[in-house]
Order: structure tokens, then C-alpha cells, then sequence
């Protein structure tokens, strides 16, 4: 049992907790969210020399080869700072699929692109009128046409989808689902953006007899459902250290507002009633900090079955701790923790937006109690 | 002993529905369903379609505009209001200022404000919290100082409802600070046209901008806009804050909630987004929420019953002081159901609130999240669930 | 709508109330329960002075014709002194299968001395290797033979099964679930008991070859298990009264306790942590109480699905407010509460045995989303 | 970074699960996974057998029969020790008074006592709490008056565990009445034989009765048996409290219910007595306890973590102080779902507590609530979980 950083992990955390706490106070946030694309550039192209953007990828892709825990410490730091920019989508969602899959061709043309920062990449895979988070039974397809390949379908809550420059789809082929890298501005594809309540965007895209190059299969033909898979319990992962970092920060937010906010006279720190509650969401972020651990030491598992259980477990505390933290944070706030103008809302926000993706704590109950338990 | 209601009552109830199906205008009943923001004309709307039915102000004494009905019949009005999907009128001016007004007000003001608060030809707001001054609402700073036949108001309220389509303010201030602080506190009527008056508006988590700052510098009121004596306008507050326990828990609102949801159960079930352990999951938590929900109802009704028959004891006044804690977790849980049931796509903000892209998806969907986030504030407002945990401690346990 | 109680039942549940608290002080209560039958024969005596046990009757055949909202209000008062004789076996279990099913002869053999306190009955239904609270699928049968019927099976958790002078069987035979009318004593069975943790006492019955007469079936052939619904219901109802008469008088001894007890200089009532918990402590009970008269006036709906999904809500509500009651007023306590020679760690047993008894509340959670919610 | 244990931390594991294969004699380990009650004969033969081993006391300083166990064998002995379903040593003996000693005794009174308790020759109870001093433990009033070469005590301690078995007990007495509460305490070792002491018996809502009043007339005890200095008692009994943090949370033994409940769930599948509704619904709830658990687990691995290499910060400091809370509601819990899978048969109670008829059934369904309404305790004893929440707001919080 080993639960020490190394020291190259320490100087990582460090460097991204310093620059998150320099440039994403809450004002310079807000100033992001309201840029074009819906997030800073700016902010983007630092992250690209800081090298996060090469965090998944091999060395000799020109990249940090990294894993779960250096995945896990930038999320934790991007977490505090309730941070805007589509890491997930372009770096843990898009850069796993790409790190895993892709031919050597494939990531001589993409990966430098987004290392530089300059390419960014989304996952579009869920459908409104599908299972809820299924892997496969999606209806999008690929019909192959004279060496290209014909998508058809439409896919919803992508990602940063409209400031995406190309797109992994999945699609459902006669031989399973695939996966294909798509133009975002490619003849066939609609791409229809919108803001989200966490400060993000999101999108809606059609794909109407949109061409696609043959060598653009990400994986092979059927590999597709085993990629997502693989691809989403690391972003889970991340997802559950990015909302342990938002949770420190609510409830250090939160304790120092109960220490200077007067009401009768006295700090209302000072009542029990509201100590106690600060008491249980602390427990509830600790909880939280050790099942993020927990699923980023999960991820190289080799045996499947063990790591999706591990996975859901975190998804599962995650959500309840974040569900009550958020919550408690807004209340121990009074009106102000419901006003747009002040940190603590956003988090609450953030918090709710994260048990939401890939599956809520009660859809990995289930899921968790289908496969038995853990181990 | 019976939970059923009377013939009388059961027509009154058919009355009502009667009425709601005949006039309630559809698009209205559609942004209420799916738990859109309402805007200004959609409430004036309503409002004067209720006026003209005589419904406006039930309430009230019947000698100015209201009804005299039982504390049943207001219970099933409103729970009706709710069913039907139904706006809630504003309750600065139906069950705030107007009761005041009422109770306190001169003729001359009687006359002046009571029929235009009815028809909402006034839109009122309420000015009570300021920064510094929220659940310890005593501790106001907002200054009125007597100048001839003026108050000169100076200072700052905070979280005014709706300030931003107000025409009048009945607003607490202060108007003798060597007085303990309870006691120099006035109750006047403020024209929000008049010099001096900043409304900021205050953006909330659901992307609305319905909460707002007032800033008074030097504003003249004249001084026939004080309510009953100077000084006195804590008895005043007080009053107006224990008007109407029939629907505190607002039951009527939650039930609603529970129809919703389980049409909302049904729609994914048939269209295949739910699996059948997702259904079953789902209609669990639901089921155990429509227990605690018949539970609040029957305490409700038990608050109802004891308000009709004063003196026949079932425990109704301890019940009544916890139906706003109980109401408003119910009401907080349900809200937590519908983005269970949104899922991934219910993270996309409704546009009209953004003037963004077109809509990625209608109704209830995209409302989910920021009728949830909206939702927090009815665990603060009015006085926070702490506040009332306290104040039940107090005055019920004794402790 | 109508919540007033009649001046009769004004009166009844203020009898019994003065009764409970002149004679059931906690001291005489564990007097009583040491007395041999487990319970005190005299307070029974009295109880058939008071009426008490003639109350599900008809007039005709020298009962009272009261209905739930007559049961409630007694149990309620039970429900305050922990009362532990055997009225809800007795009369409203038993008392109510009689009422509904038994034949005039029936009656005019048992219900006088059940009515003067001198027959002790009790219902032997479940059984120990049965699907958990069946009311078809048990294993006793009763098997035809020479105008007699043979009783073969084992009955356990019979409530007040050692001291009954008559039991009512519930049993398989060809035309589907029956009761029998058995003398306790005779040929074939065998009653075996033992003290529950609530102060009460429990018995498995094992029936061998026991002969039962053919006049001793009550109802028809085949109706056993509609009677057994109603009277479980009818029961369920009478316990969720109970529960709330020892919640409230939890709640008033937490209180007081609170007010008296000081530490660190104070009385432990002025911790607002604590002020809160007995304020969620109130909620309970008023939620409670009115699923208790919920329970009550749904006793006599017609429609049987309505009636059960209503219990059902009641039992839950029962259940849950029971549990964090009883919990924390332990908790409260403190060290006081988890001794027997305090009253509190008593109610806190009883509630959790009246949880348990005919389903608790996750079961009947289960039952009620099946049945598809309330109405 | 891995939650793995090392090669050797894991030969370390079969070493102790191989003792326990082999040492552990069934009918105690049957008694443990019925969490049936244990006698003072069934303690005395586990530790003489564990003592016999060298591990009776292993958090012990080498040099007084303690191993130089890491803070991961420590959590490791102590997990297997539960899963294997051996008897906890008593903490009086092992974890208290035996640490105290080693730190705070002289010479002649470890040369005394400290094999005797390490072998449970001598069985020891803990004489803190008194009426109106549980939570407020500074409070207490047991007089102790020098006289010569004796103390005279005079007072009453109560909820004292085992005290029925003890042959010694250590105590905290109040030596200077006129200093501030926590200064005037002093800390003795009282022979439970001594003439003027009388140990009544309570019986508790698990039907048990090892907790005692203990009350002191006069009781002389030779001035030898102070530990350190006089009125410095509060320091030592602190220094007692903080011992032992690997085994706080307790994982190990709610682990070992988890499997426990497994077991039942499988069992009353299997016979029909559950339905697959039932199954399911059990499960789920199981399911939810798990992931609680394995996040309580790992929060207790940083801990442990921490104490193996302080320096590395993964939050350990705050953690370890919600390991108490967490763990408690955690085993309640546990208890709370034995509860339910044991059903209305599980009313009854066990007869070798009451002497009364031949058992109704065997083991772990008449175990079940006794041992549910025991483990209120767990919450209550050594500092209540609202007293820890008090700490927790104020050492880690600064509220």
C-alpha cells in the first residue's frame, strides 16, 4: 500500500492548484464563460504549455504518459476553480479514445494539434431516444458506400460539441458499434449549441448522410462499445476528483462564511446546529477524496468486471456527497447561495451537472447491485 | 371521523375545476406543467381572469373583495389551483399587503390601493431582508427619517422578489434607532417611481433575474403612506407573516409534482430510455415520496379541521408549526426526482433565459435543473427551515 | 370532512388514557411483565370491566360496534404505558376474525369469555420457512378424515401464543386456505414460548396429526385467506395507533429529559443540535399520527385494493417514524437509554417490533410501488 | 500510488489468517458470527491463546511484550482478527490501562500488573463516567482524601463495563476539590476486593448485564496505586483516549457483517423465504453499505497511511477524525439490515439470557435485534458522536 505522490505527482498538483488559484478566481470565471467559444483560449494555450493537454498520451506520441493519479490531481486542481475549459471532452474523453485506439496515423495528424492546443475534440455518443447510457443500443449508423463510410443519426448532450473541431462517433456498423472521426464541419453534420446551467456548452448533432473516410474508424470495425467503455470509467474517474476539488473548495467556502456572517449578534458559525452540519458534509467529502483515489487506482485494472464495480462505487459516493455538500452549501449560505453572483451556487451547479453525466448514483447502484457488490 | 369532504364541498371543488378547464388559458397551463419562468404579463393575465371570477382575493374580508369561505374550501381552491396547473397569484399583493391593508390601513388607503392591488393594475413588491438582515430581520439599518409631511427614506434592501416589475413597495424601516431593535421599526408604502429608487436586478442560479437590490437615496414618501403608527410596524410584519395556514404546505403543489413525475415515468418507459430496473427504481423513490406526501396532506387537513372547529384537539397546533419544514423538503425532493428523469440533456439551459442558440429540446426537460436550483430558496425564504427548527423548539417543545 | 371524535369516543379514549397512567407507571409495567402469563391478569380483568375487549363486537352478540377509529384511540393510550397484555392478539386480531367470519354458534361459545376476560385467543399463521408474510403459501395442512379435520405443520411467531386458550389456525386444504378454531391444549399440539425483546411473549406451535372438529372451521372452506387480509390489515391499522402513542410519549420523556439533565454547566436542551433532532423528532410523530388515522378510516373502504395500498402507506410511515424516534431518543439519552431500567430503551424495543410485525416498512415499500403507488 | 498491500504485508495476513484457522476455537468463532453474548470464560481463553502467540498486546512498546508492528500490520491484525471472526481483547485491559502503564507507571507497578493484564490474569474495568459526568467527564465527584499512605474514595462511578468480572479497576478521582475541574483529578488503580466497594448490576435493552454502577464507601487504597503525579489524572486518561487510530473505524468488523449479510440474503433466498422483490431490495440497501464502507475503508487506509510516512498529505489529519462517527453510523446500520433479514421470528430472545424456555431458534435470528440495541451504544460510549461533531467543528473546522 503505497499512497504518497511521487514527486513529479506533487510538482504537477502544485503547478496546476497555483495556477488555478492565479487565474480562475470567480470574476476572471465569469469573464471566461461569456468568451465566444464559451470558455478562454487563453486559458486553453497555458494549459498547452503547462503540458496538460499531453497528459494521456505515450511519450513517443509526444505525450506525458501518464494515468489515472496525474489525471486526478489536474482534475482535483480544474475542480476548485470550477474551471470551464473542455478538458474532459477534449483531453480525458477524446485523448483516452485516441491513446487507446488510434493507428499511429491517426495520431501523427491529431495528437499534436491537440497537445498544442489548437484542435479540440468531442465525444459524441448518447441519444436522446436511446437506453440511458447504453454503450450499444444506439440508433446512429454507419452504412459503408464505395470505400466511404454514410453516418445517419443524431446524437444528444455532447460535450463542448460546438466549439469541437472534430468529432469520435459512434455508430452501430453490421459488424457492432464502431467509432469514427469526424469533421465537425463536414459536409452532412449539424451541429446545434447551447449553454448549460454548469457554465458550459452542449450540443445536439445530425448526421444526414454524412461522409466518412474509411481510415477514419477509430478502432476496429465492433471495438467501438469496448473503447466507450474503457473511455468513460476514466472520465468518471476524473469526474469524481474534479468534484472532490469543488467540494473542498464549497466547504472551505462555506465554513469561512459561517465565520464571518453576523445574525443575531454573533457569527453564525457559532451554532451548533449549523456546525454540525459542516461536521457531516466534511465527512461526506472525505468519503468523496477516498473513492476518487479509490477509481483512479481502478483504472489499470485488467480485469473488467472489478474495475466497472470499482468505477461505479466512486460514481455512486460521489454523487451522494456532492448532492449533499452542494446542497448544504446553498442553505448554510442563505440567499446568497443562490445568487449567480457568488462561487458557492455555481458549485452546487457543477456538483449536480457531475452526478448527472455518465450515470447518477442511483443508475451505478443499480448497476453495482445487477453485478453483486463489490468484489 | 372521516378524511372524505362534504357534498358542498365536493361541488365547490367541481366548481373550481369547472372554472379552471373553461378559463385557465392554455399556454399558461403549458409553462406551469413544465415548470417554465412566468413573466409579468403572464401573471397580470391570470390574475384579472381570477379577479373578474371573484377569485382574486378569497381571503380577504368579504366586505373587501373577498370570499367567505371555509378553511376547507380554501384548502381545496388551492390544492384545485395547483391540480389545474394553475399560476399562484402574487402573494405580496394577495396574501401580504392587501391583508395589511385590510387590517391597518386608513379608508383613504383602503380606498386608493385595495381594488388596484386586486386586479394587479399595482404590482407590489416586498421590502423586508437587507444586506446584514435576513433571518434576523430586526436588525434592519434602512433609515426614514420625518422631514414636514415626508419620510426621507435612506438605505438598502436585498432579495426583493420581482422589484423589477414592482409600482409599490411595502417596506420595513427604520424610523427610531435609539429604540430597542424591534421597536423603531415603521411600515410604509413606497411609490418605486419615485426620485431615488436604484433596482438592481440579482442574477439567481436558475438563470432567472427575479431577486433584486433597491437602494433608496433620499427618497420622499409622503407621510399619509404610513401604515397604522409609527414605530409600530413589527406588529404590523407579524401579522401579515401569520395570515394563512391552509396552504403553508403547499400540497396542493406537490401532488401535482407527483402526477407530473409519474407521467414523466410513463413517457420514458414507453419510449425505451428507461430500462425496466430504471422504472423500478424510480416508481420506488416516487412511491415512498407520495407516503410522506399523504402523511403532510392529512397533517395539513388536520390544521384545516382544527381552524374549522376550534377546541376538538387532534394535536393540530403542533402540526401546523411543522408544515412549512415538511412542505418545502417534499416539495425540494420532487424537484431532485425530475432531473433524476431529465438525465444527461436536462443539463442544456432554456434559451429564453440565455437568448442563445435555438432550443435543444422543449419543456420539462431543459426546466428540470432550474426549477430544482430555483427550488433551494424555499428552505431559506421566509424565514430558513434552521429558523423554524428553532422557533418549533421554542415555542412547541419548550426546550 | 370530519376529524372531530364523537362525544363516546371522547370519553373512551380518555378512560383508557387515565387508566394507562393511574395504573401502567413504568415500575408496575415491569411488575407485570414478570408475572407468570408474562402479563397481569388482573389489568385484564379490568380491561373487561372497562369494555375494552368487547369492542369489535356487535351489539347483538354483547360487544360495543365500534369500528378502527374506536381501536385507534385505545391503542394509542396502550401505546403510552407500553402496555404489554394481550389486546392486539386477542381482540383485534382474534377478536376481528370472529366478528367477521365466526358462525352465531361460534360466537355465543367464545365470545363471552373472550368479552369477560377469561379466553386468551391467538392467530398461528406464519411459519417460519414460508415466503416471509404469505398469506397463501404455508405448509399446515388440514387434511379431511372421518368427519374431523387432521392438522399437520409448525406455526411460529404466534404474538401471545403460550398463554391463548384457543388458537386460530390458518391452513392449506383442497379447497384452498382455511382457519380452524383450536383448543390450545389438545391432542396433537404443542406450544412452545419464549419472552420477546419487547416484553411480551411468543410461541412456535407445532400441530401433528392434531384433530380438529368440522364445526371448529371459521368462515367457508377456501376463505381463509381474505379473512386473514382483513384482519392483518385491521391489525396493522391498531399497531400504527400504538406506535404513536409511544412515539408521543418518547417525545415528551426526550424533552423533559432534556430540560433536566445538565452538563458543561447547561441543560443539554439548550444545544441547538439538539433542539433540531427532538424538532425532526415532532415531524415524525405528527406524520404519524395522521397516517394512523389515515390507517383508521381506510379500515372500512370497500374497495380492497384501495384499503390495502392505504395500510400499506400507513405502515411505512409507521415504520420509518418509528425508527428515528426511537433511535434518537436513545441517542438523546445517552447512557440512560440503552438501560432497561429506563422507560425510553423499552419504547425504543416496541417500536422496532411493531416495525418488524406484519411487514416492515421496505416490504410494504416494495407492496405499495407493485400495487403502482397511492391511488 | 496503490491501495495494494506489500508482499510482505500480505505474508503478514496469511500469517494471521493461518493462527486463526488453527487457534480459534469454534465455538467462540460460532458465538462471534451469531454475534451471540460472550462470557468472561470465553474472553479469558481467546486472550491466554493470543497471548501465548505474542499478540495479545502488540501495540504494546517492545521491551513490555508489544510487537513492532507498522501502523498497516496493525490495521491488517485487526481486520483479519474480525474477519475471522475472533473475539476483540478487552480494550480495558490491552488498549487502556496496559498503555498507561507502560508510559506513566513506576517500576514496581509495571513489574506488578502488565504480564497479569496482558494475560487477563487480572480483569480490569474503567472507572470514569458518573452520574451527571458522561459527556462532561471533568465533572465527576469521586472523592479521594490522603490519609497516611492511603487514599480513602468515596463515590460512585457508573455504566462501568464488565465491572462484574474486574478484578481491578482504574479510576479517576477528584484529589483537589478547590482546583478547576479538569486540574483536581487524579488517577488510581483500585482492587476491586477491597472492603466498601458494591457493584450493582444494569441490565441493558440487549437484555445483558455488564454494565454496573460501582459504588465507594470509604474504600482505601494504598497511595502505590497513583499513576504519576497527583491532580495530574485528566492528562494520563487523555493521553489513554488518543491511543489507537488504525482500528477505529472499525472496517474490519462491518466488513465481516457485510459478509455476513451475504450469507443471509443467500440463505433466505435460497429457502423461499424471500421473494426476488425481497432479494433485490436487500441487495440494493447491501450494495449501498458496501461502497459507504469501502470509502470509509480507504479513509482509514490515509490514516494509517499517514501514521506509516507522516509528511505525505492526502488530507489524513481531517480524515482521521471522522473515522469514529462514520464507523458507528456504518456498524448501526449493519445492524439495522440484520434486523430486517431476521423478520417477525426474530422477536424472541434468546433463552440462555433469560433462563427461560428451550430456544425458539438457533443463532443468528434471535442475535439479531439484541445485538442491534447493543450497538446504540457504539454512538453514545467514549465520547458521543454529537460530542465528536462539537470537536470536529472546532479543531478541524474553526467554527
Amino acid at each position: 500500500m503505497n499512497l504518497s505522490l511521487t514527486e513529479e505527482q506533487r510538482l504537477l498538483g502544485e503547478t496546476v492548484t497555483r495556477f488555478v488559484a492565479d487565474r480562475y478566481d470567480f470574476l476572471s470565471r465569469e469573464r471566461y464563460v461569456r468568451e465566444p467559444p464559451g470558455f478562454s483560449r487563453a486559458i486553453w494555450a497555458e494549459f498547452a504549455q503547462l503540458g496538460l493537454l499531453a497528459l494521456p498520451f505515450a511519450e513517443q506520441d509526444g505525450g506525458f504518459g501518464a494515468g489515472g493519479v496525474e489525471t486526478m490531481l489536474v482534475m482535483q486542481a480544474l475542480g476548485r476553480g470550477l474551471v470551464v475549459e473542455p478538458y474532459l471532452s477534449t483531453v480525458v474523453l477524446c485523448g483516452t479514445a485516441l491513446a487507446l485506439a488510434a493507428t499511429p496515423a491517426q495520431k501523427a495528424i491529431l495528437l499534436p494539434g491537440l497537445i498544442a492546443g489548437e484542435t479540440l475534440i468531442a465525444l459524441a455518443h448518447g441519444e436522446r431516444h436511446a437506453p440511458r447510457h447504453t454503450l450499444t443500443q444506439i440508433r446512429t449508423k454507419a452504412t459503408r458506400r464505395n470505400g466511404y463510410w454514410l453516418l445517419d443519426g443524431e446524437k444528444s448532450a455532447v460535450l463542448d460539441g460546438d466549439s469541437a473541431d472534430k468529432l469520435i462517433v459512434s455508430a452501430r456498423t453490421d459488424q457492432g458499434i464502431a467509432l469514427f472521426l469526424v469533421d465537425a464541419r463536414a459536409e452532412g453534420v449539424t451541429v446545434r449549441g447551447a449553454p448549460t446551467y454548469d457554465g458550459r456548452r452542449i450540443a445536439d448533432v445530425t448526421f444526414e448522410a454524412a461522409p466518412v473516410a474509411a481510415d477514419a474508424m477509430l478502432g476496429a470495425p465492433g471495438a467501438g462499445a469496448g473503447i466507450l467503455r474503457s473511455v468513460i470509467e476514466t472520465a468518471i474517474a476524473a469526474l469524481t476528483a474534479e468534484a472532490v476539488g469543488i467540494m473542498e473548495a464549497t466547504l472551505d467556502m462555506t465554513t469561512e462564511y459561517l465565520k464571518t456572517r453576523h445574525q443575531f449578534g454573533v457569527a453564525i458559525g457559532s451554532f451548533q446546529a449549523l456546525q454540525h452540519r459542516c461536521v457531516d458534509m466534511l465527512i461526506q467529502l472525505e468519503l468523496a477524496r477516498s473513492m476518487a483515489l479509490f477509481a483512479a487506482v481502478s483504472l489499470p485494472l485488467e480485469d473488467a468486471g472489478t474495475r466497472s464495480r470499482n468505477i461505479s462505487a466512486a460514481k455512486i459516493q460521489i454523487g451522494r456527497s456532492g448532492r449533499f455538500i452542494g446542497q448544504q452549501a446553498v442553505q448554510l449560505h442563505g440567499a446568497i447561495g443562490i445568487t449567480a453572483e457568488y462561487q458557492v451556487g455555481h458549485a452546487f451547479k457543477r456538483l449536480t451537472a457531475i452526478d448527472t453525466l455518465f450515470g447518477d448514483a442511483n443508475h451505478h447502484l443499480d448497476a453495482l447491485a445487477e453485478a453483486g457488490g463489490l468484489a | 371521523m372521516n378524511l372524505s369532504f362534504t357534498p358542498e364541498e365536493q361541488a365547490f371543488r367541481n366548481e373550481v375545476r369547472a372554472f379552471l378547464r373553461d378559463y385557465l388559458p392554455d399556454d399558461l397551463r403549458q409553462k406551469m406543467l413544465e415548470r417554465r419562468h412566468l413573466g409579468k404579463e403572464d401573471l397580470v393575465r391570470w390574475q384579472r381572469i381570477l379577479n373578474a371570477r371573484g377569485w382574486a382575493t378569497p381571503a380577504w374580508p368579504v366586505d373587501y373583495g373577498g370570499q367567505s369561505w371555509t378553511p376547507a374550501q380554501r384548502y381545496i381552491f388551492q390544492e384545485e389551483m395547483a391540480l389545474g396547473r394553475a399560476p399562484e397569484p402574487s402573494p405580496f399583493n394577495v396574501n401580504m399587503i392587501g391583508p395589511v391593508l385590510c387590517k391597518f390601513g386608513t379608508d383613504a388607503q383602503k380606498q386608493r390601493f385595495l381594488t388596484r392591488i386586486a386586479n394587479l393594475d399595482d404590482w407590489w413588491c416586498q421590502g423586508f431582508s437587507e444586506p446584514g438582515a435576513g433571518s434576523d430581520l430586526a436588525s434592519l439599518k434602512t433609515r426614514a427619517v420625518r422631514d414636514g409631511d415626508h419620510y426621507v427614506v435612506t438605505g438598502q434592501k436585498i432579495w426583493t422578489t420581482q422589484a423589477q416589475h414592482a409600482d409599490w413597495m411595502f417596506a420595513l424601516v427604520r424610523t427610531d434607532p435609539a429604540a430597542k431593535p424591534q421597536r423603531g421599526i415603521s411600515f410604509l408604502l413606497i411609490d418605486m417611481a419615485s426620485p431615488g429608487i436604484t433596482v438592481r436586478p440579482i442574477e439567481t442560479i436558475d438563470g432567472e433575474r427575479d431577486a433584486n437590490e433597491v437602494f433608496f437615496d433620499a427618497v420622499r414618501v409622503p407621510s399619509e403612506n404610513l401604515i397604522g403608527e409609527e414605530n409600530k410596524g413589527w406588529d404590523y410584519a407579524k401579522a401579515l407573516l401569520g395570515h394563512e395556514r391552509s396552504g403553508i404546505a403547499r400540497v396542493g403543489l406537490s401532488k401535482e409534482r407527483v402526477l407530473r413525475v409519474k407521467e414523466i415515468e410513463a413517457l420514458l418507459a414507453e419510449s425505451g430510455v428507461f430500462s425496466p430496473a430504471d422504472q423500478a427504481r424510480v416508481r420506488r423513490r416516487r412511491v415512498e415520496l407520495e407516503v410522506e406526501l399523504k402523511a403532510l396532506e392529512i397533517t395539513q387537513l388536520r390544521v384545516v379541521a382544527a381552524d374549522s372547529q376550534a377546541g376538538h384537539g387532534t394535536g393540530a397546533n403542533s402540526a401546523a408549526s411543522i408544515l412549512k419544514i415538511k412542505g418545502t423538503e417534499l416539495q425540494q425532493a420532487l424537484t431532485e426526482m425530475v432531473v433524476e428523469l431529465a438525465g444527461p440533456e436536462g443539463l442544456a439551459m432554456r434559451p429564453e433565459a440565455h437568448g442563445a442558440n435555438a432550443p435543444l429540446a422543449d419543456g420539462w426537460i431543459e426546466a428540470a435543473a432550474p426549477y430544482y436550483f430555483n427550488m433551494r430558496k424555499v428552505s431559506i425564504f421566509g424565514g430558513s427551515n434552521e429558523i423554524q427548527r428553532n422557533i418549533v423548539a421554542k415555542t412547541v417543545l419548550g426546550l
